[in-house]
């Protein structure tokens, strides 16, 4: 059955089932309430297919389906809706170390950005439900192993790993990064602000 | 790999002169002394394979002379890279068919693998940062609905749980209970006079002591006081006339037998 | 201007907020992202005929404007989950103690419990139907005698009670000293060699 045949009863359905969730919503769930006639990925489709170009997109993530609003949307939307904060630099650069190398110990992680990794940033990850432990490495002291969750992929709009891109694809752009702004330039008026001031 | 400082090292040092500047006064704003020399490697325009890790070098020691300046508790870690990289500088100046310019050379790739290697996963953070992150630029339902209804009535039992409350509720009330120690029953002269009298006279000759012994399995101080009460209760007999004792030698083993009619002492 | 003449990219943008709000969206909340041009109403009402008839429909609330699944298909969605209870401790160290010690008296658990045993710990086991009254002990005051049911048999997947193990096995008697190994036996020359020997 083509995407175009679906019948209304299916696609309402799905809509209604999908719209409720605040989760991305597997097919198995779907197939649950439909006739057996009919395929849940086939109504999936048909459903994507009249919300494309609308302001909320039916859209495929770790897990199953899943409403969003239109990306271009987000300025304005941003004005409104209530945002989480945004991770911080360390935290992003860790979680694509965890993404890419995963299973991975804390000193791996430590040894790739060159940097101590701070217990804000683990936690900050952990909290925001990105990364979990994954066992211990066979190694003197067994350090913890960690990985990234579905949440990770959901969050980024990823189906799986295999989505993001090959780490050889990732070094011919090397595009410059935002750089921190500046500290407190050392005047004279302002020295005694400076973080290590006095 | 060493490269020759001139002419390329020096236009480098021209460039970077005003960055420097720029640079020491936040080296706060850097995630450690890699990220400042993948900062630096970016300031030389050109694919991270191709960098010339001698300008790098120079091009940090400046920044951190130059730092060290400003503030003199500059973190150890960022004195520590220095260190080293002077230490890679010395290697990298050397003739090329030096030993010591290979080990230099080697130490040099590694370096510019590990800012490979960095400036990778810099980029894979830029690339999930520039996704539409679900909470930033797309946002799911706002209020979902939930169909799911939650039956509480059954009650959760299980084998292992009955097990763990009994030996919980047991072990609680003996706790409480107090330790009083298991009673300690010894072999009494009484009962060994028993024993002895009783089985005295099915043996016809010389036997140990030791044999009267009570059977159960002993503990060696049950069985200390045992063997005295045996003894005592042997002594007894032949202080009635009814069995006679015998020791060969000092410490040797002491023989028992019934007393017939009547006799010696030996 | 009439509700069929509403812009799409406004549609879009309403369509987008409602759906991302965690409350019901105001016309005036609305009208702050819209331009002058535009009255969030007209723009409520087209997204409303929009979503008339499908799984998930356009409804006025306190307060402004919501998502709400079809009411038609709640029903089809409605997944009833069992979340069993536990028993509280106190219940279950009760009825662990019946089971073993039955027919057991109420003094007689307080005494292994070495805690009172309260009505309403009775009544919950009496309720699910996991114990049962059985006769009386010939003592001073006939005190009801507590023995465990078929049902407790059943709900805890037991055949009989001899499948549940031992005390024996369960129950680490505390012993009064650790023994040392057996001694040899004597011989007779060995005898007054013995460690109170000489």
């Amino acid at each position: 059955m083509s995407a175009s045949e679906v019948p209304e009863a299916a696609l309402r359905l799905a809509e209604a089932l999908v719209f409720a969730s605040a989760e991305p919503v597997s097919p198995r769930a779907l197939a649950q309430l439909l006739p057996e006639t009919l395929e849940a990925e086939t109504v999936f489709a048909a459903l994507a297919a009249r919300y494309a170009g609308r302001g909320v997109e039916l859209v495929t993530v770790a897990g199953g389906m899943q409403f969003r609003t239109a990306a271009d949307l987000a300025p304005l939307l941003r004005k409104v809706v209530q945002m989480p904060r945004r991770l911080p630099r360390a935290a992003m650069e860790t979680l694509a170390i965890i993404a890419y190398h995963q299973p991975v110990t804390r000193a791996e992680i430590e040894e790739i950005r060159g940097a101590t990794l701070s217990q804000q940033t683990l936690d900050a990850l952990l909290e925001a439900g990105l990364i979990v432990p994954k066992g211990r490495k066979e190694a003197p002291g067994r350090p913890t192993l960690w990985a990234s969750t579905e949440t990770f992929l959901t969050r980024f709009g990823l189906r799986d790993l295999r989505d993001l891109p090959r780490r050889e694809d990732l070094l011919v752009e090397p595009q410059p990064l935002p750089i921190p702004p500046p500290a407190v330039a050392p005047s004279a008026g302002e020295a005694d602000e400076a973080p290590d001031g006095t | 790999m060493p490269e020759p400082a001139a002419p390329e090292g020096a236009e480098d040092r021209a460039a970077e002169g005003a960055a420097d500047s720029r640079l020491l006064l936040r080296l706060d704003g850097f995630d450690g002394p890699l990220d400042l020399l993948l900062e630096l490697a970016r300031g030389q325009k050109v694919d991270l394979a191709r960098i010339s890790i001698l300008a790098l070098v120079e091009q940090y020691l400046a920044v951190i002379e130059g730092a060290r300046r400003v503030r003199l508790e500059l973190a150890a870690e960022w004195l520590v890279m220095a260190a080293w990289l002077a230490w890679l500088k010395s290697r990298l100046l050397l003739p090329e068919d030096d030993a010591a310019a290979e080990e230099g050379g080697q130490a040099a790739e590694v370096l510019a693998e590990r800012l490979a290697a960095l400036q990778q996963m810099r980029a894979a953070a830029a690339w999930l940062g520039a996704r539409p992150e679900l909470g930033q630029e797309v946002f799911a339902r706002g209020e979902p609905e939930s169909f799911v209804a939650i039956d509480r009535s059954r009650l959760a039992l299980d084998v292992p749980g009955l097990l763990r409350a009994y030996l919980a509720a047991v072990r609680r009330a003996a706790g409480r209970r107090g330790y009083t120690p298991a009673p300690v029953t010894y072999w009494t002269i009484k009962d060994a006079l028993a024993r002895l009298g009783a089985m005295l006279g099915e043996l016809p000759d010389w036997q140990t002591l030791e044999r009267f012994l009570p059977p159960a399995p002993l503990s060696p101080l049950e069985r200390r006081a045992a063997v005295a009460s045996t003894l005592l209760a042997g002594l007894e007999l032949a202080r009635t006339g009814t069995a006679r004792l015998r020791q060969d030698e000092a410490f040797g083993p002491i023989l028992v037998r019934k007393a017939r009619g009547v006799e010696q002492s030996e």
